[in-house]
């Protein structure tokens, strides 16, 4: 079982002092050793941005893929291999703008992974300019007179896309954080996460001051997390109080269970090297 | 009369089954002993627009369609209208006694046959309006007309459908046979025998199929595939075995899904595959990118049909080459092999996925509709030719002093892969540059490193390819030739018909097949074109692709180019027309 | 005492403000009426790393960096130790005087002055912790140093920032100015001295800036761009100016959509707009081929940086010619165009738009990091040198006799364009093949008949091109002359430095730059290298694509290949070296 | 005004014999007629399948895009010229597979224009697949053991996406479609009509007669188009009875609005032969 210091690499940090991302990192690393996971076990898929560099400083086995497409890269490593643990980072850019074709469908499957979105509500990485889930008004370097539709709830879509596992943390609360990313991944389907993560930098607005003023924990409100309705209502509470933890949880069967004839097997192991085409061929004369 | 020659076109609206129609027949025929080939056209419709299939059934081997049509079964008035010109003297025409819109003067041309069959009206009072019916008794119809065996049809019947249905379509057949056999004088100048003895036993298969039993074969274990005319079927056919197979097959939410979730696979561990069409190959060249920059192996097949854009989407083209060649930003390795028919469908997809894990990267099987979609009696693939061959793994355990390095630099070029989960190995890679760990960097000498690190994988695999004498060219015809074709893919089939009826009249010309086209075989190239009298290439698309990678590689021109690019396949005798024209 | 030729490094970890600074000094000396060159080097994150920026500051025109410092600003040690090899002997550095890292022996060169500077006390001193100011600092120190004037400074100060935060930054500029003037000896050997008279006031501007400026003098009305490296700087000039310009800039959710709204923009009528990298092309690819397929006329910006996949996503490189140029399926008209210069890429942005409209297809302006986030004191540019064509249009209200017909297939091969709401005329397009009017069609003869019309605006193209003397190719150096260096895009720079130092050692060089890369003018390129003694392609890329299509075009090779692919520029003095390796 | 005549185009109508794509013909060409525009005023922007060829077949402007790109392709369209009604045509597949990306995000940006989503619940012009929107446990050619996942709710999306008007109609009662369609383009902002469509050559299940048993219309039972959570709940209805009709109705500046410094006028009639850049320069030096 992996320790902290295991999961430590070579690899000198970059993000900005102060960066939501290192809440994230902290919450994660000890997530994995509360889960007690073997390093080799856990695959990490990340996209592009400042989230992406999380690959470099987790020492697990880790694709840093292309801009948007942690969902599908992950789906493809968890289908073949179900002995993984596979877990996706994914910035709001990332994931509700370039890679947004993914995350209902991801959903949908019920893919047995977890998905952390380090949801900074600016492109970080590009030096500051809005996203989806930037707040209308927001000024920033694409948006100089102020971003322009409502911001994108993307728990709402989660919701509304059957998902069975729908949180939101704060970068600013790792340990409630952990605690999270402990039960998605434990959960058996998709454990999505949106996580709010203060970009120092370049978000002027959603500062950690502007986060702690109103984020409420709904598990200390006695939130109901079998109901959906009230998942989605709680969902759009944005202004003095927003809420963070577990909004949804169900049980549903995975893509893979529906694939009865594979059962847990990792494809991986099923031999190649002669393949019966036979009767294939037979049916052909 | 003309015994084991045959042309046979049966036309109609879509959906009509004529497809299904045309495959029956020619299975019959196959089972007889007969070599055939079948081939369709049809518009981007369901229903309606005009559809044929043309079926050529030979004593001897046969390539492709024929130029004229020696028997047209016509579903319909514009059927004639659009085809008379093209049957041949002396052939006949199948069609609904009842159609009041066909006679002697529509059809206009005195040198036919003319065979009048009631399918609307027996469809209705004898089969309850099951309109596709009709399928069954002109085919009936045609057996008697041709004099071929009505109990090798029935038996293909019974192999193909469900008891019940099998059942009506004997009967309806029957009704076809017997109509003609008491209806028509038995002049019929086109005979179909089977043969006595039929040495071998055949399989009658499409271009999808065979590339779909190449990657089974080949232990592909995970396809993910979003539908796109015409690689469509080989999604059809990796779903219907999926669970056979015990693989998996994905229904993505597109391209881009499709390609990244293959990519994932691979990292994974197993053979994985896609296919698509031009446009959805735009939409995987941002991940194709990636697994070169990640050393994955996978193997998309891309179908071509004729761009820009939309364009014709259900016909055929080699407009793609370039631009599978260049595909995604930056310099990677990649593989691009052309099949020109069935068998090398089969072959070659055998041996893309060989080359996708031993060199660890994207290897592309370029095809066409033409190709993919068209139908031959073929002998039953050798399924020991290529053996599976994956390149470096640690299985088992990593037990090696150093920490793991999934991109190490070695002198082969090719980092021995593990698998996540292999005891001891941490699997790391970026699509960024990277470090032999895989960790990202921006360290200019080691991307100077990496980058000829990788593209050498190209000399490595052209080293391979020449040493085990791999068929990256194939050279048919005689050496000594008034001139020596090029061509790439599906224009083989026409070609080498074009051939014999060139060497009928005596004229002698060799043709130089490429089927891998990247990395080029620059130098069997060379020495071919080098004692070359003249040379011709034959192409699908306007600008003469692979004259251009000739020059590129070869800094020579090909003499002349017989281009065509308007969807359609060429037929032999036009084609031995071009070619004689430029000679 | 070296006076007016002047190198100077900033360097010290991202998020401090390097690149600025840099710009600042850079403007300042400009402003004397000297001549600058600058260009930044960082990596793809925020903060820490390392970041350098150098300026070349000259009395004669500059065109890139030079090979060594003669003042290095070390915001930290690691600079030094970085950079200290690359300082010219009898060249300085400046940095914090209480760095403890810093000392003789970390330095261990006895060659350099050294200007330990108080830095951080300063900051924290006098300027309530506002650490951005140490640049300020630094920077009027430096102009002490180098013996320039304060107050051209100041004012350069005055006008980039607001009033309250320029003061501040004049007030440390001077407590940095009034240090070195007292601490340091008046001996630093390399002087700036701003010019008595400046004949013209030049501009300081950057590659993106000039595109930018170039689109907006073009009418561009439309900007749709998701930001990538290294063309983000576009976005945000396009973005700052979309009141004042009366257009329209939209964030969109990825390329796919900016791609496909930038059609649908110019569709409607106007002049629309993209800019993207590598990866975003990818995903632009299939609207491309649409752009081609439905004649749209638009202009994307494309930012080379090193690949495959994301590679190096904050350098610079050459890799992606072969790739635009055949991007997308299907074979379609497309122009390339790769400016060399801050001047070209304001002029051939003007020029794409003329183009695309005229012919009615998309233009792509082939661009790299080093060029675009690249900046030069240039002369305001000609406003007037370029003027607006937009080809045939259809104004006001459509009165023909025939319904009107988008895709008419006419002598010149260009449609009249009418924009939707044209009084009588219905406008239809499809990515489909189609007939004049729009509808979709899979007519052989007509699909063959489009295809030969879109390509033939090629043809037309680069008729036009050689009959109105445009500058698809630019020839530098003696028609007599030991080499032929061949080469384009942001290479200039440097080679344009490279051929200085040759000419100083009587190594007579001439220098091809291809500007228009596709159509490729393969006549001009054949008549300068038929009578080329020897020939070199200087490429940032591992396959010399420009070879490439040398080879394809001209049948013949290039003889040597100077290849770099590590991010980094060239630099005129390594060139050189370079050059004269293969002479 | 257009009349019905003059909407009708030389081409030869290629759909399936009772295909649904026909109610959603007649009911779009009925009104255009009641909205009394002219040709020239309106532009159809259409996707790749058997709902991509209605282009052909009404005789305004239009432009038939590539698969999943009507929204993008629109947007352009009408931010460069509001004068111009633009009308999407999109398929399931088109719009919820392929084009997932642009949909709720161009709902989201309130582009005022409207969209018909031709959802036969189907890949039809390639020959019969499963979309996002097939039932789970439907058989086609590429899920031959069953659709696995739980059907997308598109309408679900749109609501949580600030749609600003939601709807669905039935191609199997033209009129009420129709009505929809007036209604929908009428709507100052993103007017979005799902439409089922029964595919009657490979949708074997969702037939004319499976829905014809099923839908109930909102506007009859006094549904409240004004509650965004009433309208998600209806949007979950499924089953014995589904509801069509306007789901929900709101204003809400559209994109446009917000673009102050143009406010209505066509770009196209910017003049561009003299753009003054001076300033510019003058600031660069
Ligand atoms: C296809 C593509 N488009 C654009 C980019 C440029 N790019 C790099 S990071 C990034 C987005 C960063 O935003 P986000 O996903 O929110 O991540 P953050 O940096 O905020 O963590 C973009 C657009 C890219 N790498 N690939
Ligand atoms: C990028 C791309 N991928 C795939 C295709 C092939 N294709 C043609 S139509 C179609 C989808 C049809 O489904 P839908 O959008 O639901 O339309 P329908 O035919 O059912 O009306 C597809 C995938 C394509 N044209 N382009
Ligand atoms: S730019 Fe923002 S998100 Fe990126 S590392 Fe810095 S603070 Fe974090
Ligand atoms: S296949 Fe289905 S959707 Fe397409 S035209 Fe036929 S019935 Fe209509
Ligand atoms: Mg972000
Ligand atoms: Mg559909």
């Amino acid at each position: 079982m992996v320790t902290i210091k295991d999961l430590n690499t070579p690899k000198k940090n970059t993000w900005c002092p102060g960066c939501g991302n290192f809440g994230i990192l902290s919450a994660f690393k000890g997530a994995l050793v509360e889960l007690g996971f073997e390093r080799e076990q856990v695959v990490m898929v990340s996209g592009i941005g400042c989230h992406g560099k999380i690959n470099d400083y987790v020492n697990v086995n880790g694709f840093h893929g292309i801009h948007g497409r942690v969902l599908p890269l992950a789906t493809g490593i968890k289908l073949v291999n179900p002995d993984l643990t596979v877990i996706g980072f994914s910035g709001d850019s990332d994931c509700y703008d370039e890679g947004w074709d993914h995350f209902c469908h991801a959903i949908r499957r019920n893919i047995d992974i977890t998905l952390i979105v380090h949801n900074n509500m600016i492109l970080g990485l590009t030096t500051g300019q809005a996203t989806s889930t930037s707040m209308p008004g927001f000024k920033t370097k694409s948006t100089p007179f102020g971003a322009i539709p409502p911001a994108l709830n993307p728990l709402a879509h989660a919701l509304v896309a059957h998902g069975t596992f729908v949180a939101r943390g704060f970068a600013g609360d790792p340990k409630h954080l952990q605690s999270l990313i402990v039960e998605a991944v434990r959960h058996k389907g998709f454990g999505y996460i949106d996580v709010f993560q203060p970009c120092v930098t370049f978000n002027y607005l959603n500062t950690y001051d502007w986060f702690r003023k109103r984020v409420y924990k709904l598990q200390d409100e006695g939130h109901d997390v079998t109901s959906r309705e009230k998942a989605i209502e709680k969902s759009f509470e944005w202004g003095d109080r927003i809420p963070i933890g577990i909004f949804y949880k169900e049980e549903r069967p995975t893509y893979r269970d529906n694939l009865t004839h594979i059962k847990n097997t990792p494809l991986t192991k099923v031999p190649i090297d002669d393949v019966n085409i036979n009767s294939l061929l037979e049916e052909m004369k | 009369m003309k015994v084991n020659e045959f042309s046979l076109m049966i036309g109609g609206e879509a959906g009509e089954g004529i497809t299904r129609a045309g495959f029956l027949f020619a299975k019959a025929c196959m089972r007889g002993g007969l070599h055939v080939f079948g081939t369709n056209d049809y518009q981007s419709l369901i229903r309606g627009g005009h559809n044929f299939y043309v079926a050529r059934i030979s004593a001897e081997e046969v390539y492709s369609q024929a130029d004229f049509v020696d028997l047209l079964i016509a579903f319909n008035a514009e059927t004639i209208q659009l085809h008379r010109t093209e049957l041949a003297s002396g052939g006949g025409i199948v069609y609904d006694k009842d159609d009041s819109a066909v006679n002697d003067e529509f059809i206009g041309r005195k040198d036919l046959k003319l065979f009048p069959i009631p399918l609307r009206k027996t469809v209705i009072e004898q089969f309850r309006e099951q309109p596709l019916l009709k399928n069954a008794i002109v085919l009936g119809a045609t057996i008697a007309i041709v004099g071929y065996d009505l109990g090798l049809f029935e038996k293909v019947l019974k192999d193909t459908f469900k008891a019940e249905v099998a059942e009506s379509n004997i009967k309806a057949s029957r009704i076809g046979y017997d109509y003609a056999k008491n209806n028509f004088a038995d002049d019929f100048e086109y005979r179909l025998k089977k043969k006595d003895s039929v040495d071998k036993q055949r399989i009658f298969v499409e271009g999808n199929e065979a590339i779909g039993l190449g990657a089974l074969r080949a232990g592909c274990k995970f396809y993910a595939g979003y539908p796109m005319t015409p690689t469509t079927g080989l999604l059809h056919f990796m779903a219907a075995n999926e669970r056979k197979y015990d693989i998996i097959v994905i229904p993505p939410e597109g391209e881009i899904a499709a390609a990244n979730m293959i990519a994932g696979a691979a990292f994974a561990g197993v053979r994985a595959m896609t296919a698509t069409s031009g446009g959805g190959f735009c939409l995987m060249s941002e991940a194709l990118g990636m697994m070169g920059m990640t050393e994955l192996p996978v193997v998309i097949v891309m179908g071509q049909r004729p761009g820009p854009s939309t364009g014709l989407p259900t016909y055929s083209a080699q407009g793609d080459l370039r631009f599978v060649i260049h595909a995604g930003q930056g310099e990677f390795p990649r593989v691009v092999i052309a099949p020109g028919d069935i068998e090398e469908c089969f072959y070659e997809t055998m041996r893309a996925f060989n080359w996708a894990e031993k060199y660890q990267m994207p290897v592309i099987l370029l095809t066409d509709k033409y190709l993919v979609e068209s139908q031959r009696s073929v002998e039953p693939f050798d399924i020991n030719r290529v053996k599976i061959e994956r390149g470096a793994i640690i299985t088992g355990q990593y037990t090696e002093q150093e920490e793991y390095k999934r991109h190490k630099i070695t002198e082969t070029e090719v980092s021995p892969r593990a698998f996540p989960l292999t005891k001891g190995a941490i699997v790391r890679t970026s699509a960024d540059e990277k470090d032999e760990y895989g960790y990202t960097t921006e360290d200019p000498e080691l991307t100077t490193k990496n980058a000829d690190k990788r593209m050498r994988k190209l000399v490595c695999l052209t080293k391979e390819l020449e040493e085990r004498g791999i068929e990256t060219v194939k050279f048919y015809g005689p050496e000594d030739a008034q001139a020596t074709i090029i061509s790439w893919g599906s224009t083989k089939g026409p070609l080498l018909e074009a051939m014999k009826l060139l060497s009928r009249e005596n004229i002698a010309v060799n043709y130089l097949q490429i089927i891998y086209l990247h990395p080029f075989p620059a130098r069997k190239v060379a020495k071919i074109l080098g004692t070359a009298k003249k040379t011709i290439a034959i192409e699908h698309n306007v600008t003469s692709q692979l004259s251009s990678l000739i020059r590129d590689n070869n800094l020579r021109d090909v003499d002349h180019k017989i281009l065509k690019y308007d969807g359609r396949p060429f037929n032999p005798g036009a084609l031995t027309q071009k070619i004689k024209e430029v000679l």
